[in-house]
């Protein structure tokens, strides 16, 4: 029985257990922590089953809520893609919440008018267990008004997180609440133009409707399309919209940016290529419209901006999020490509740029938590007092560069070899050069990392074996290494996880 | 206007007139509050709207919402800001 | 002239819709204050509204309620009932939720003003950007 | 920026206005949005759940998994004004300026409000109950049993509201009312159906499987009703005292 009840409880755990922290969890916050923990080792758990489910039987899942068939109720699809992307929600929203143990209580609680706020932990971790559910419900869901639904409630809870950074969030989350907004109510009206044009709202059936050839070349059907697309890239930053981005992340609390920066951009580019490929089809996107020589340019543009920029930048955490933007550029520019190696480079990178990211901003969050310093001198000399944490930073890096056993090679392999393919050589040229500019910019970081502050030790006279090691916690290690060692596993098992999982989902009409 | 016969369409007319004002005054006020006040006669005249294009239910709903809860919401926040907008 | 007039005053919900979408997209990007902004989302989402509420309508419909639906004797109903004669009733319900999730947002965005006028003295963007800068 | 949002805004208008000419006539009953899914609930919901309403039944069993969320989000969006606005101590009294409206004590106001809340909250169980036959339901219901505190605090003031209605208990309701309505879905799971199938309600209830969808509509409704009540009152607190939960507007 509970085989087949497993999709429904990837989203009713997590938004049960929100629900139990917020009624139980009041007395004390290292309950909300377990609790926390509990519920995300258990969604994570459901995802493992529902994946196994998916590659034994090699079918989609489809569950129906109420009981109520296909197009009359809302369903949940859970084929190869979306339980894949399911796992990796729910495994990075399980390490973020062990690694959030010593971070939440050392910075939510306290503003920087430095006065105790009550229930401010229960009500994080409320968030937090909601922002989940919401990923997860858009992951999950067959029905697109229901994506929009739970879109909101991601999108709610995200402000909730980030807001509680240090006092120029606040002005930083507002802009992202408009631009959010804008982005939802684009995709609503979007959807409002399918609705009136096919009558239906379930995924499966506007797929079939929009294959009759009436619908292929009307008008309101290609505005409608317009829309949903550039509300999503509000949502995922995408390069001319991404302005709200780099603040938002960078001025919220860590453990805000640990879980939101993989997830929010990636489950962006989930459903656009969701809606793409399974609302629309490739053969109406890349034939009948044929927008990818303008939208692929657009994401070269995308990574050659972030690139360049996070050269530019001082801080590290806004560098990253400057990344983030180029990383968006390499999902969007592999996903309209058009064949299917991009197909296989954008979705390959999901997985990879989620985990790279969340390796990058955990060790980042570490060495603020004990320097309290994001700035690039921070780095200095940080081999020798938190060589671990370093360590799985600069594995974290080489992902990002795409140095060949980590994940991050095979992702760019298979775009180069899409962009080849498709013939788009601006597009190669931008992966190329991004690679470089990642090189520049953890090679720098490394060298200041090995090196100590020469000018510091002469003025107080230390010798170099003084420098007292100060390791991250162990609820702050283990995450990290889990991270680190997935980047390799990944990596090493790209082959697997390409044939197994990507292949089977590819969509008719890829060549 | 045989068009439209099936709904009285010079009330319609006139309440989106209506609804289009409010808006355009609603963001032109230079003082907050009445902006606030302006918003809530917005959302009212979109209830009248919305029971006439027969959907009672939304009607009510934003009767509650729009026009009641969120004009009082509205106006908490107008009276913790500076009142005095600058455009 | 008689057929033009038709096709524009014909079409006045969506005359009525653009316009208030319109209004709303432009306030949001341009208003300098705040709190204007936060108006302009909240006449943007219900121009969409407006929108779906104009779909649902049927010429010749009434309110989508079966009148005297009570009592237990369902069966007979069913076969009395005309679809065209009730206005669509599926956008209204997307609507209701896409009013909550407004009023939600709403919520969410007031807070943040406020807090932001805790943390900088002003609601208008280009004294906040000053202030930042320094 | 005006020019960007001017031009932004006159695009959108172009583009929506090509858009409209290839939409079906407005009020046309055969236009696909009337017929392929509404058709489908206008002919069976009577019949599947015996809710006279459509709206109620789509609402709260065909599409109740959106409502579900709908709930959870108000609930989110307590949440977060909560912990964006709260602040942790009150000003001490004599801080605070009395704002001129709260000086004179409004003996006609107060009197008024107290004859008006209790209807009020009698008017929003009644939305509430009969939700599956005229317009209304748990939301609708909800936020005028919302109003009925909001109101009071505002007549008198809101530390009056809040010394009878402490703030934990608000957010414990809130909490509750999206937990029955969840808890009822997550039941139908225990007693062998899908998440939100009432029907399978009809094994405890003793009654028809389409009576069994009527009464859990009404148990979900409920859940709403508790959640938005608390969650206004809630909004409403933390907005109108700018988080320092003293006195209100």
């Amino acid at each position: 029985m509970i085989q087949s009840q497993l999709p429904i409880l990837i989203i009713a755990i997590p938004l049960l257990m929100a629900l139990a922290i917020s009624l139980f969890g009041r007395k004390s916050d290292i309950l909300c922590f377990y609790l926390l923990v509990l519920g995300m080792a258990a969604t994570f758990a459901a995802a493992l089953g529902t994946l196994s489910q998916v590659l034994s039987t090699g079918e989609s899942i489809h569950y129906y809520l109420g009981g109520w068939s296909a197009p009359h109720g809302i369903e949940l699809v859970i084929d190869h893609l979306s339980s894949m992307v399911l796992c990796m929600i729910s495994g990075v929203a399980l390490l973020v919440g062990v690694y959030s143990k010593r971070t939440v209580p050392a910075e939510v609680p306290f503003r920087t008018e430095h006065e105790k706020i009550p229930q401010r932990v229960p009500n994080y971790y409320t968030l937090y267990s909601l922002l989940i559910a919401g990923l997860l419900a858009i992951t999950a869901t067959g029905d697109a008004f229901n994506l929009y639904v739970s879109l909101e409630i991601a999108a709610l809870a995200s402000y909730g997180l980030l807001a509680l950074g240090q006092g120029r969030a606040y002005f930083a989350t507002f802009k992202y609440l408009i631009m959010g907004t804008i982005g939802a109510s684009f995709y609503l009206l979007g959807v409002g133009y399918l609705y009136i044009k096919t009558g239906s709202l379930n995924m499966g059936d506007l797929q079939g409707i929009l294959a009759q050839a009436a619908m292929q070349h009307s008008t309101s059907i290609t505005i409608a399309f317009a829309m949903i697309m550039v509300g999503i890239w509000v949502k995922m930053a995408f390069f001319p919209l991404h302005g709200w981005l780099p603040n938002a992340y960078t001025l919220a609390p860590n453990t805000s940016s640990c879980l939101i920066a993989p997830l929010m951009t990636k489950v962006s580019v989930y459903m656009m290529i969701r809606l793409m490929f399974s609302v629309f089809s490739a053969n109406y996107v890349f034939v009948t419209l044929g927008w990818q020589n303008l939208v692929v340019p657009m994401a070269a543009v995308a990574i050659i901006f972030g690139s360049i920029s996070a050269l530019g930048q001082k801080n590290l955490k806004r560098m990253l999020t400057y990344i983030i933007i180029a990383e968006v550029g390499y999902m969007v520019g592999g996903a309209w490509l058009g064949n299917a190696n991009g197909y296989i480079g954008a979705v390959y990178h999901i997985l990879a740029d989620g985990m790279m990211t969340l390796c990058v901003f955990m060790a980042l969050g570490a060495i603020i938590y004990k320097t309290g310093d994001s700035s690039l001198e921070s780095m200095r000399g940080i081999f020798r007092k938190m060589p671990i944490t370093a360590a799985i930073f600069v594995l974290g890096g080489f992902a990002m560069i795409g140095i060949p056993p980590t994940c991050g090679f095979f992702s760019k392999w298979y775009l180069v070899t899409g962009a080849y393919e498709a013939g788009q050589w601006f597009f190669l040229g931008a992966l190329l050069f991004s690679s470089l500019i990642n090189a520049i910019i953890f090679f720098r970081i490394i060298e200041t990392g090995f090196f100590p502050d020469f000018n510091r030790e002469k003025e107080s006279g230390h010798h170099e074996g003084k420098v007292a090691m100060a390791e991250a916690p162990l609820s702050m290690l283990l995450p990290m290494v889990i991270t680190a060692l997935s980047l390799l596993l990944i990596g090493l098992y790209s082959k697997d996880i390409i044939n197994g999982l990507i292949r089977p989902s590819i969509p008719p009409g890829l060549l | 206007m045989e068009v439209n016969s099936w709904v009285l369409w010079q009330f319609d007319v006139l309440i989106l007139l209506m609804v289009v004002v409010c808006a355009v005054v609603a963001l032109q006020l230079k003082d907050l509050v009445s902006s606030a006040i302006t918003f809530g006669a917005y959302s009212f005249f979109m209830c009248i709207l919305w029971t006439e294009m027969l959907a009672v239910d939304v009607a009510f709903t934003e009767a509650a919402v729009g026009a009641g809860v969120s004009t009082i919401l509205f106006l908490g926040t107008a009276l913790h800001v500076k009142r005095r907008a600058k455009d | 002239m008689a057929n033009f007039l038709e096709a524009v005053l014909g079409q006045y919900n969506n005359w009525a819709f653009i316009i208030l979408l319109m209004i709303g997209i432009y306030a949001m990007i341009a208003k300098n204050n705040l709190l204007k902004k936060v108006i302009g989302m909240a006449i943007f989402q219900s121009a969409i509204i407006l929108f779906y509420v104009s779909v649902s309508l049927k010429k010749g419909a009434t309110i989508p309620i079966i009148a005297h639906g009570h009592g237990h004797d369902h069966g007979a109903v069913a076969h009395a009932i005309d679809a065209a004669s009730y206005a669509n009733p599926l956008p209204h319900v997307l609507m209701l939720t896409a009013i909550v999730v407004g009023v939600a947002t709403l919520g969410v965005a007031l807070a943040i003003v406020q807090k932001v006028n805790r943390v900088y003295g002003t609601i208008e963007e280009d004294e906040i950007l000053e202030k930042i800068k320094e | 920026m005006k020019i960007i949002a001017l031009l932004v805004s006159v695009a959108l208008g172009v583009i929506l206005l090509v858009a409209t000419n290839d939409l079906p006539e407005w009020g046309d009953p055969q236009s696909p949005a009337s017929t392929h899914l509404s058709r489908y609930y206008i002919e069976n919901s009577m019949e599947q759940t015996s809710v006279p309403n459509f709206v109620t039944a789509v609402l709260a069993d065909y599409r109740g998994y959106d409502t579900m969320f709908e709930t959870a989000v108000i609930f989110c969006a307590g949440i977060t004004v909560l912990t964006i606005l709260r602040r942790s101590h009150r000003r001490k009294k004599k801080d605070v300026q009395p704002r001129p409206c709260r000086e004179g004590q409004d003996i006609i106001l107060k009197s008024a409000a107290r004859l008006i809340a209790p209807m009020m909250q009698l008017f929003a169980l009644y939305v509430l109950a009969h939700g599956h036959h005229s317009p209304g339901g748990g939301f609708q219901g909800g936020v005028i049993s919302g109003a009925s505190f909001i109101l009071l605090s505002i007549a008198y003031d809101l530390e009056m509201l809040l010394s009878r209605l402490k703030e934990r208990t608000i957010m414990f309701f809130s909490g509750l009312g999206v937990l029955i309505y969840a808890g009822i879905g997550a039941i139908c799971l225990l007693l062998g159906g899908n998440f939100l199938n009432y029907s399978s309600w009809s094994k405890i209830l003793q009654v028809s499987e389409v009576e069994a969808r009527s009464h859990g509509m009404l148990g979900i409704e409920i859940g709403v009703f508790i959640t938005v009540t608390f969650i206004m009152i809630s909004l409403y607190a933390d907005l109108a005292s700018g988080g320092e939960m003293d006195e209100g507007l």
